[in-house]
């Protein structure tokens, strides 16, 4: 068979392949570039920025659950400032998509945040994280609030063209209800999922093992949720779907295309394997291959029910 | 640094809890520094999901060695291995010792295993110099000098040695030392730690501490292992900026 | 120390301990049986019951995922009448708490459920799964609506005197709100949690690899999910919970306990050591010697956060 | 039935792919019945989760065996077993075969790894019946002989005996014994149980099938293993139920 065309389109965001680094899981790429080539990826997730530097939360930020890890990070980022001035000339020497995701407590600091970063060109495309579990003030309330996450797609439309991704939260009875808002209101795509609410405490001294009390579980565990979340949104809603949660190899990130996505991000395993992104890509590649299928995007929703 | 699929050569036990593993991983022992770790996976499946921290104990060719003791899954994998049997890893990651410039005696305090780092240290500073090391425990039994020399051992119950901590133990030895230039090289538990700061801040003692936390990635990229700095105004990463410390740099 | 209690009380239901064998995972007791002495523990959980007898879902109805498995029995179950005459005699000659789970499609149906069954001794409460996701025209629907899930334990309330706990449904975006409805409408405790909602696809077939589509994810891959919806419950409303999800062992069921469970049900693990309720009981024992905790549910609820 | 922590002996590899593994597990060997199975906790910890279903190959003494292949995670586990390590049955269960009553043959058609059962079988039918074993596989690789007697061979691509399925194969050799009375025993993959099943209603025999299927407990508890009765109005476990069944008493 000849080469496959490894290429999508996600509401007008084109990208190499489907191979796209989590938010929050690989920082600003400089640190995880000693272990992969970030040249063949698809594209780079940033952590979540917002408006002015966030400390994050303190220690026990992490802990290991069974197939899984909670996370409560507090969106600890430098602030779309210092990100200009001193992540974006890392950035723009890679030669993948870069997409910019945002964190902010109210719908004015989604608004000036993309504003200010819109002038970038290297900022191909922007993920609005409405959905981060541990932060008290904004993030969870938004990503839960059917309204909430139409207002802000829509301010966020009103001040960029380029392509609006909206980052949906689990914890909610129906998300395809979200994916409906955000595509009523001009949002190109939405990614799905981020993490579930969870905690673990210690049975002896019966502190949470997290500071933040709960935090945010990723990781294998939750790959049957978010398959099933991202099943639900292509059943009900015609918005493409950026697929998260659990991605641990190719098999996994070919099962994630079947029920919906059109791409996928990789996180937690990021941390136990820096090149899983190349690794999945050429296991991609094969299955194209030997299944002589010549699109990767027509595995895009293949289901068969 | 590397991503390393070594062979396992050996895993000897050298007491009832602690165990030696012996691994052959050319690259990482070619470039590591004392005081640096590797996030090591203990198996080739999925479980357990994250890798596991542990300082390069130390080097011997092309040989990496580490020091444990069975804590959870992770360590009981290892403890199982055998000769032949891989394990991979991750490193060498971090920022080691301090230990090439001007003082006179290396005071090596090292509480239960914090005595890990040692060996590969010790190997490498100066012979110019001269090194005590104190080594502390609850009893007898978490007491381990492996590759350690010139000991003075403290147990907190008087099972062996000194009675009372270790940094009780340094209290005494400094008075012996003190006129000449030393410098202090910690490693242990979070309170014998935060005791040893404190001291060592008081009397402005020079000091280097390697710190322990939960990890997941161990490069930087999760951002899951921070520590206050010194003035509380921001966060140091314990994979990146440290895992070793300078006493007054961070606050535990 | 001297003996300690193990006995518990919740919203009026005495239990000789806090070990329960939850819904779905023990049948009716005769078969588990064979590799375990019922009668130590402290109660058990009948498989979901309905007015009629239920095929259940075609096959496959089961998959393994990463520290977790899926399931869509679909209620198969012998229907009340059934019950009655062919299980209860087997239940009666238990020494532990029978509590008789109802899973219906409609208002009317567990009312009269209830009905029926509340004449019989044996059963010393009832358990109302509104919250089955396997099952389309009912369960989920009820149990993601407030309003439905107030009108039940309202209506089931005016026909037994029995303590009522509604089992409650994970897959919401506010738990404790379901707890509170459940309060007000006179239910006498709630158990958290009942599965996830999750799927699984064979990547070659592209078929789902259950026939139902979408199964429940238990075990220990969601404890930390049931931790937090129990933490939140605990926080926030003052009524007896049970605990239930991905409890393995002792540790497990104390940590459950730690963040607000009176009593806990263990599921899957009785599937891979259908001796596991006896076990954690041990434990149980052993850590309040060790702890000198004189009163069990002195654990209860008693985080340190 | 009993959960019984057992003795791994030995694992032997009998070929590329197939493995042969003894245990010792007295109180499971003293009562096992032909067609039985048991689950199998393959590791001592929660990784994987569920046991693993595996026939019971055979019983010599105090030692059963159990005959598979390396298929994902935990048959790899299992493969790796090395004398002294340990393996937890749960067993034995299900109904087994019924191989007594009045029948001349015993025709034994396997599939693949479908032959596991039929070492025991074979050694306890009564040596005044006949025995014959059809064997089939897509090609030579897949064909499993470990215990039979008696082999006639079938691949689909002629690598080895007949060219054909087994099914077809055994419609031929049904012509040579169709005059004395003989029962079918089965195993293997669905598409072949199927298809046998067609053939030997049709022609009113006598045959038992072993069924394969998803399981969690395997002992009627989940209620995850069901399958169709023959007239479709019930379902029956095949944990419980079976593994064994009449030809004509389920839907496949
Ligand atoms: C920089 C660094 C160097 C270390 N060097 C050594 C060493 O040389 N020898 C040694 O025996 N141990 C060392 N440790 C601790 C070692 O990482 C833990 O003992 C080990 O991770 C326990 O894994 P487990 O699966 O056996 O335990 P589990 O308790 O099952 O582990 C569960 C989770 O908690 C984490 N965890 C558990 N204990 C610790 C701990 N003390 N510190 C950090 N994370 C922990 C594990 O990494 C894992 O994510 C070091 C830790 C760090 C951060
Ligand atoms: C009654 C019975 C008897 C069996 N006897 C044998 C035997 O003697 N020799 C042998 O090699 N195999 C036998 N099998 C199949 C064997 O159980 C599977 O090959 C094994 O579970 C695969 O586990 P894994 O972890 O290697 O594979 P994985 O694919 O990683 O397993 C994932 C999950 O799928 C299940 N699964 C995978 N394949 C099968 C299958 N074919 N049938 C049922 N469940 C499956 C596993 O149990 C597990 O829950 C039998 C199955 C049943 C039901
Ligand atoms: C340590 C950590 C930090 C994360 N930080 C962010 C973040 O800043 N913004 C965000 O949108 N998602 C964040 N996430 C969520 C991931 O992007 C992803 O949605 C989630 O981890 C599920 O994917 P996985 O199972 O592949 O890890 C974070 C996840 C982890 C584990
Ligand atoms: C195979 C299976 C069948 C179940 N059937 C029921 C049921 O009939 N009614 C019910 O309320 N819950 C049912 N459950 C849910 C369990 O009672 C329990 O809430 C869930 O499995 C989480 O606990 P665990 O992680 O300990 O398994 C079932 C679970 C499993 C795994
Ligand atoms: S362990 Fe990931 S940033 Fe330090
Ligand atoms: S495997 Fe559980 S009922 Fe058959």
């Amino acid at each position: 068979m000849n080469k496959v065309d490894l290429s999508v389109n996600i509401g007008g965001l084109k990208l190499k392949n489907p191979v796209l680094l989590a938010s929050g899981t690989v920082g600003y790429g400089n640190e995880i570039a000693e272990f992969t080539d970030l040249n063949k990826l698809g594209g780079i997730v940033t952590k979540s920025l917002s408006l002015k530097p966030r400390k994050g939360n303190p220690p026990q930020r992490i802990v290991e659950t069974p197939s899984g890890m909670l996370n409560a990070i507090g969106l600890a980022n430098v602030g779309v400032e210092t990100f200009i001035k001193e992540k974006i000339p890392f950035l723009k020497k890679i030669d993948t998509t870069l997409i910019c995701n945002i964190a902010a407590s109210s719908v004015e600091e989604y608004v000036e945040c993309v504003h200010i970063l819109n002038d970038e060109e290297t900022i191909k495309a922007f993920e609005i994280n409405v959905s981060c579990p541990n932060v008290k003030e904004g993030g969870l309330e938004f990503g839960n609030d059917l309204n909430a996450v139409g207002r802000i797609t829509e301010k966020v439309r009103n001040v960029t063209k380029k392509p609006i991704i909206i980052k949906l939260s689990p914890n909610v009875s129906r998300i395809s209800d979200f994916a409906r808002v955000v595509k009523e209101n001009g949002g190109n795509a939405v990614s799905a999922i981020n993490t579930l609410v969870g905690t673990s405490f210690d049975i002896y001294t019966r502190k949470p093992r997290i500071k933040n009390v709960t935090g945010g579980l990723s990781g294998p565990a939750i790959k049957p949720v978010a398959l099933a979340k991202v099943l639900e949104i292509k059943r009900n809603i015609d918005i493409p779907i950026i697929g998260i949660g659990g991605i641990m190899n190719w098999k996994d990130a070919v099962e994630m295309m079947i029920v919906g996505a059109s791409a996928f991000q990789i996180g937690t395993v990021n941390f136990i394997n820096p090149n899983a992104g190349v690794e999945i890509l050429n296991g991609l590649n094969s299955f194209c291959m030997e299944n002589s299928i010549k699109n990767i995007s027509d595995i895009t929703g293949s289901y068969q029910i | 640094m590397y991503i390393e699929k070594a062979f396992v050569e050996s895993v000897e036990r050298l007491d009832e809890e602690t165990y030696l593993m012996k691994v052959f991983s050319p690259a990482i022992a070619c470039i590591a520094k004392p005081g640096q770790f590797c996030n090591i996976k203990v198996s080739e499946n999925d479980f357990p999901l994250l890798r596991r921290p542990f300082s390069i104990c130390n080097v011997e060719g092309d040989y990496a060695f580490f020091l444990f003791d069975i804590h959870g899954e992770g360590t009981k994998i290892l403890s199982l291995k055998k000769n032949g049997d891989t394990v991979e890893l991750l490193g060498p990651l971090g920022k080691g010792f301090i230990y090439d410039d001007d003082y006179e005696t290396a005071v090596i305090v090292a509480g239960g295993l914090g005595t890990a780092p040692f060996p590969f240290l010790i190997k490498n500073i100066s012979d110019e110099k001269n090194i005590i090391c104190l080594v502390g425990g609850r009893s007898k039994k978490q007491i381990i000098t492996y590759g350690l020399k010139n000991i003075a051992i403290a147990t907190d119950n008087g099972s062996e040695g000194f009675k009372g901590t270790v940094i009780d133990l340094l209290k005494e030895e400094v008075k012996n030392i003190s006129k000449k230039k030393f410098r202090i090289f910690a490693c242990g538990p979070n309170a014998m730690l935060k005791e040893l700061q404190k001291y060592s801040i008081e009397n402005n003692f020079d000091c280097q501490i390697s710190v322990e936390c939960a990890m997941a990635c161990g490069f930087g990229i999760c951002q899951g292992c921070p520590v206050d700095s010194a003035n509380g105004e921001s966060y140091l990463l314990v994979c990146k900026d440290g895992p070793v410390f300078n006493a007054n740099e961070v606050k535990l």
